[in-house]
């Protein structure tokens, strides 16, 4: 490899690593924005992975091969633990206890001695590889492209439209929003996992409101008709403050400018495309 | 002790309260989660700050600066909203925008003027504590109570007392048939702008006053508080607003003066979660019946 | 013989006010069952108890022998307990054929693993669905369209589109919720037409209508609610002419009246 | 057209990228990461700022010839962003050295990549506990907390203070690092712990703290946090009824004049220990106080000062190492030995700064920092 290539490699290293694990959340949150659920525990579930798998790598000293399957299991148990209540809500009010719920974990971060409080955990090795990133990144589209083609992801479509209709017509939301849910977690907490591989330090604000929100947008600005689409969000929202280096005094300004600019004139996302599926195609 | 704590509860109660006003107004009847809001906040305290500089007395400088945020949210919820609002877009583009809004405005007030923290200059209103028995008490602080009072007050009147109110009230409840009984909606979004805008920015001024510290980001940083007050509370509810947020700032204050003070921040979300679990539509708010 | 659907004391209370109060209604298969009764006689309500949308605050739901009041609204649907709702409620994104397609989700037998694996009964399962929901398009009259989105159709073309869906998984009850609101009276009868074939089609329609010459055309049984409770039930002919009837309707006095002068029938009150 | 213009702009930073290292007497690349944007901007202006003086003073009499091209990334304060930075400036600018980042945290997350690249990274404002461990490139010229609050606290016992309450914020680690190390000191200072409060970095209300606190009635107050809560626990503790009875003892954190110039006169009688302050009289830092205030027109504060010292202590470091090699840079840097403003300054084996003689213990009085009274 030319030196230039490998300089070039490892300058974008971590933005390589980030547009995949961005990449990842953008997708735990479209599984519950697919459902109707504006559930925003993501950054929560991340939070928990990223804790977990730190923990285990630093603490028990297992391997990674162990660690990252690992990792999905304590967000999985919280998202079992809390979903039953919380799903029933609905609207905004799901929104505001799912980020409610982060800031009760970030207060436990910061109390337990365990998560190191404020000085959160450092010295975690760098186990986790862009292949790895992207392959889970792949597969997990892959299983959400194929669902999302299939009579469930046409159940999921009708539920965001209407759940009540949807149930009525024997859609069994309950099981699906748990479901969702529980994908949710695992794709978390996966991404979760995975920064903590590769940035060596995790602290507890970076799980808190402003993470569940960036983490929404990704999925917003991207769309929600298809699972490729929030990758899309993400990956823009990701390399904007990175493009916007130059002019580093309104890079803030104009990120946010380009948010507004793009709900107000591409409602449905940069993706705005439906899912192919049997009996989908309009006719004029 | 416990009749200071008491006291200090009440008073940051009473700030959580004033910050909830306009915000649970603007939830509860606009139906959008406003990000923006807490912009309104800051910029009602900037002004002051500014008017203050210029020699201007609290008693001028608040209802200016007050106004003024009305304004400013006015014009925002025309500029961000009002598009939205005609095509009927989903409640999650309304978030999505103001939240794209709120990033610029606070990053370009921050580039403007920079992310000190200022204060009114000392002597705007007296700083020195009275002394109740035991307990001390600022004039600031009982400047905060008496708006708080004034403002749920007429706010209540407004609602309950008036043609406007009710139109307000019809919008809330039904938007589509508050059309129907020829309302112009977007009038009186408008003006639910202007009223919550106007509250932000007292509480701005007030809340700046009493802590002394005045900074572009002040209103973000109340905004998680608000959102546990006004959801407690039940959107649009303007005296649930008032108990919650008052049960809140005494809840914290006990949690940290009699538990640990490491708990303080937590026990107002573990409040809020638990609130939702047994009550979903807030501890005050009637029941909202599912749509069939 | 059993009946299909059975209501013993069926009551839903809210905050000061009973909407549905004790109410016993057995619904036997085969025919039209309507139900009918003024504003605010608790008619959605009962609806929405029924197809489990509102747990009822007393009193036992079975169908077709089987007691389904703790069940979720999903569960009644794969029971075959179909309905329509009063607000048309299509997915409007969709295309007339998915919105039938979701009709037929609790029919279709594939779980994950056989979606995400692509097994071949999947899609077998789907090809099946999707001539299912055509021959439910085609009972409707909107074969044709089934390409469109729903948010494309007509008023009256989203009512019967709402029906295919209903019917598609051929549900041995469908409840129909004011399938004649909003239409004019050349799309009311051919919707009357309709509501007859499907039980020709074989299912028993239970139906909330406030057309009371359309009631009164189609139906086999009514039954009339008034503030919550069943005050009458019997064929068209007798409700016409039963005095508890027409006074809830009209009021005492009017009945009154009624009472006195000619036995007119109360044909499009309401 | 959004999407076209973001992938023509993304097609245009990535063909940037392999710009080629000019050598001759072509600009030593130097970076700097600092936050610049966000609502902790104020410490990294304040760092570039004195940075900038420096350089200015530097490139006028030139390394070796060559003049030093700084380069200042924005961190806007997140993780993510502080390494993208770190590796910007590492892997397409190819700077020798890296000065910042600004806080704690992000030298945590950015220190073992610049590390590993071997190329020196030198805080100017980190003081948190394990920096230096991160590995054998990463150094500070800030003094750690552990060199400096000791000797506040011995002040503090001198006015005869024998029992003391702490406060901190407990969500950002240099605050809590500082608690840490205040409530270590306090301890091997045998002074009695009457209390431990915390509150939140952006919390406004300490009323429930400080009142159970004044229930106590210590002799001190240790605070450890950033200026903003500082000032406002000391405005807040005034109208509780602290008097002048109690010793309000500060960390780091509330070295800064903005304490001052917020709390205005809540603040006096607070003691804080400070590798530097704007009033220290020696003809170096005179020297820089004014041509600080010619450039900005305002005061510089302890955060300029240490980073106009590490500039020129890069400077030097740069000039012995007679090369731009990053590992012959860093051996310089362990052989450094400069008179700066903040005193006279070597670097110990494990890349801290060596002597704590410089440490000043400051008083607040009307609002300004002077020297404490013993």
């Amino acid at each position: 490899m030319p030196a230039w290539l490998d300089d070039f490699l490892w300058t974008y290293q971590n933005l390589v690593y980030a547009l995949g694990i961005n990449g990842l959340l953008a997708l735990s949150m479209y599984v519950v924005l697919a459902v109707g659920q504006l559930s925003l525990g993501q950054a929560a579930f991340m939070g928990l992975g990223a804790y977990s798998s730190a923990l285990m790598t630093l603490k028990l000293g297992l391997p990674f091969a162990a660690v990252l399957p690992l990792s999905v299991v304590v967000p999985m148990v919280f998202a079992l633990a809390v979903g039953g209540p919380t799903l029933r809500l609905a609207g905004v009010y799901l929104a505001i206890a799912t980020i409610g719920m982060g800031e009760v974990l970030r207060a436990v971060y910061l109390n337990v001695d365990l998560f190191g409080g404020a000085l959160g955990l450092s010295g975690i090795p760098e186990r986790a590889t862009a292949p790895l990133i992207y392959g889970l990144l792949g597969l997990a589209v892959l299983a959400l492209w194929l669902i999302g083609r299939s009579g469930i992801g046409r159940a999921m479509e009708a539920m965001r439209e209407d759940e009540t209709a949807a149930e009525v017509m024997g859609v069994p939301v309950r099981r699906y929003k748990m479901g969702a849910l529980l994908a949710s977690a695992t794709l978390a907490g996966l991404a979760g996992c995975l920064s903590a591989h590769v940035s060596s330090f995790i602290g507890p604000n970076e799980y808190g409101f402003e993470p569940a929100v960036t983490i929404l947008s990704y999925a917003l600005l991207g769309g929600i008709g298809t699972p490729l689409a929030p990758v899309v969000g993400a990956w823009v929202l990701t390399l904007l403050p990175e493009l916007l280096r130059g002019v580093s005094d309104i890079r803030l300004v104009l990120n946010g400018v380009i948010i507004v600019l793009a709900v107000l004139f591409l409602p449905n996302g940069l993706l705005a495309v439906r899912m192919k599926r049997i009996g989908a195609r309009t006719a004029a | 002790m416990l009749a200071q704590q008491l006291v200090n509860g009440v008073l940051l109660g009473a700030t959580y309260a004033l910050f909830a006003l306009g915000f649970t107004l603007m939830f509860g009847v606009l139906r959008v989660i406003n990000l923006t809001y807490g912009f309104y906040f800051s910029a009602g305290a900037l002004l002051a700050l500014w008017m203050a500089r210029q020699g201007a007395s609290i008693w001028l400088a608040l209802p200016l600066a007050s106004l003024g945020a009305g304004c400013i949210a006015v014009v925002l919820d025309w500029m961000l909203l009002t598009r939205l609002r005609r095509v009927q877009a989903p409640e999650l583009s309304s978030l999505m925008v103001t939240l794209g809004g709120v990033l610029a405005l606070y990053s370009a007030l921050t580039s403007w003027l920079g992310p000190d923290i200022r204060r009114l200059p000392p002597g705007i209103v007296s700083a020195d504590a009275f002394l109740v028995g035991d307990v001390r008490v600022t004039a600031a602080q009982i400047l905060i109570l008496g708006a708080t009072a004034l403002l749920v007050g007429a706010l209540l009147l407004l609602m309950r007392g008036t043609r406007l109110g009710l139109a307000i009230r019809a919008m809330a409840e039904k938007p589509d048939a508050a059309q129907l009984m020829g309302i112009d909606t977007g009038q009186a979004a408008a003006l639910v702008s202007f009223i919550s805008g106007c509250l932000a920015g007292a509480g701005g001024v007030l809340i700046g006053l009493n802590f002394n510290a005045i900074h572009p980001y002040m209103g973000e940083a109340m905004m998680l508080r608000g959102f546990v007050v006004i959801i407690v509370g039940g959107l649009g509810d303007i005296r649930g607003a008032l108990l919650a947020g008052l049960a809140l700032g005494v809840i914290e204050v006990m949690t940290a003066g009699y538990v640990s003070s490491g708990l303080k921040e937590a026990v107002a979300f573990l409040i809020l979660v638990a609130v939702l679990w047994t009550r979903p539509s807030g501890l005050f708010g009637r029941a909202v019946l599912r749509r069939a | 013989m059993i009946p299909l659907l059975d209501l013993s004391g069926l009551t839903r209370r809210y905050a000061g006010l009973v909407a549905v109060d004790g109410v016993d209604m057995q619904v036997m298969a085969g025919g039209v069952h309507a139900v009918i009764g003024p504003n605010g006689a608790g008619k959605t309500t009962l609806f929405n108890l029924v197809s489990g949308l509102v747990p009822p605050s007393a009193g036992r739901i079975r169908f077709v022998g089987q007691d389904v009041t703790g069940l979720a609204a999903d569960r009644r649907a794969a029971l075959g307990l179909a309905r329509t709702f009063q607000n048309i409620r299509v997915f409007a994104a969709m295309t007339v054929l998915e919105n039938v397609l979701t009709g037929l989700h609790a029919r279709l037998a594939v779980g994950l693993p056989g979606v995400v694996l692509r097994l071949p009964r999947f899609r077998a399962e789907e090809r099946r669905a999707v001539a299912r929901a055509r021959a439910a398009l085609d009972l409707v009259g909107l074969a044709d369209k089934a390409g469109q989105r729903a948010q494309a159709l007509s008023y009256g073309d989203q009512r019967r589109l709402e029906i295919a869906r209903a019917m598609a998984p051929e549900p041995p009850l469908v409840l129909l919720d004011e399938p004649a609101a909003g239409m004019n009276p050349a799309e009311t009868e051919a919707l009357a037409t309709l509501v007859r074939r499907l039980s020709e089609f074989g299912a028993t329609v239970l139906l909330v209508e406030h057309d009371m010459g359309f009631v009164m055309d189609i139906s086999d049984t009514v039954t009339v609610l008034n503030f919550g409770k069943r005050i009458y039930e019997g064929t068209p002919q007798a409700v016409r002419q039963e005095p508890a009837v027409i006074e809830a309707y009209l009021g005492h006095k009017v009945a009154a009246r009624l009472a006195a002068g000619a036995k007119a029938g109360v044909r499009g009150a309401g | 057209m959004l999407r076209r213009s973001l992938l023509a702009a993304a097609a245009v930073a990535l063909a940037m990228a392999p710009a080629a290292f000019a050598q001759g007497d072509a600009p030593i690349p130097v970076g700097a990461i600092e936050i610049l944007s966000g609502p902790n901007a104020a410490y990294g202006t304040a760092i570039r700022a004195g940075l900038e003086l420096a350089l200015e003073e530097v490139n006028a009499q030139g390394v070796g010839g060559r003049k030093i091209a700084l380069t200042v990334e924005d961190s806007a304060g997140n993780k993510d962003q502080a390494i993208n930075a770190a590796r910007k400036l590492i892997g397409r600018d190819k700077v020798v050295a890296v000065i910042g980042p600004t806080l704690s945290n992000e030298m945590f997350a950015v220190g073992p990549v610049v590390n590993e690249r071997k190329i020196p990274i030198i805080g100017t404002s980190t003081t948190a506990v394990g920096i230096t461990e991160i590995g054998p490139y990463v150094f500070r010229t800030s003094l750690p907390e552990s060199d400096v609050i000791p000797v506040t606290l011995a002040r503090a016992k001198a006015r005869s203070v024998k029992t003391i309450a702490l406060m901190y914020a407990n969500d950002d680690a240099f605050s809590k690092s500082g608690f840490d190390t205040m409530k270590a000191a306090a301890e091997k200072a045998g002074l009695n712990i009457l209390a431990i409060e915390s509150f939140g970095s952006k919390d406004t209300d300490f009323s429930a703290q400080l009142t159970k606190i004044r229930a106590l009635k210590p002799d001190a107050v240790g605070i450890s946090a950033l200026v903003e809560p500082v000032s406002g626990v000391l405005l807040q503790a005034r109208q509780l009824g602290f008097g002048k009875d109690t010793l309000f003892v500060g960390g780091n954190g509330s070295n800064s004049p903005k304490l001052g110039e917020i709390a205005g006169s809540a603040a006096d009688g607070l003691i804080v220990g400070s590798p530097w302050f704007v009033g220290k009289d020696d003809p170096a830092n005179q020297a820089f106080v004014a041509k600080f205030r010619a450039k900005y027109g305002r005061d510089p504060d302890q955060f300029a000062a240490q980073a106009y010292d590490c500039m020129h202590i890069l400077a030097d470091a740069i000039g012995r190492a007679g090369t731009p090699e990053p590992a012959k840079i860093r051996d310089a840097l362990l052989a450094t030995k400069h008179g700066g403003v903040m005193g006279p300054f070597t670097f110990t084996p494990g890349r801290d700064p060596a002597s704590t003689e410089g440490v000043v213990v400051l008083a607040m009085q009307g609002g300004k920092f002077g020297i404490a009274s013993e």
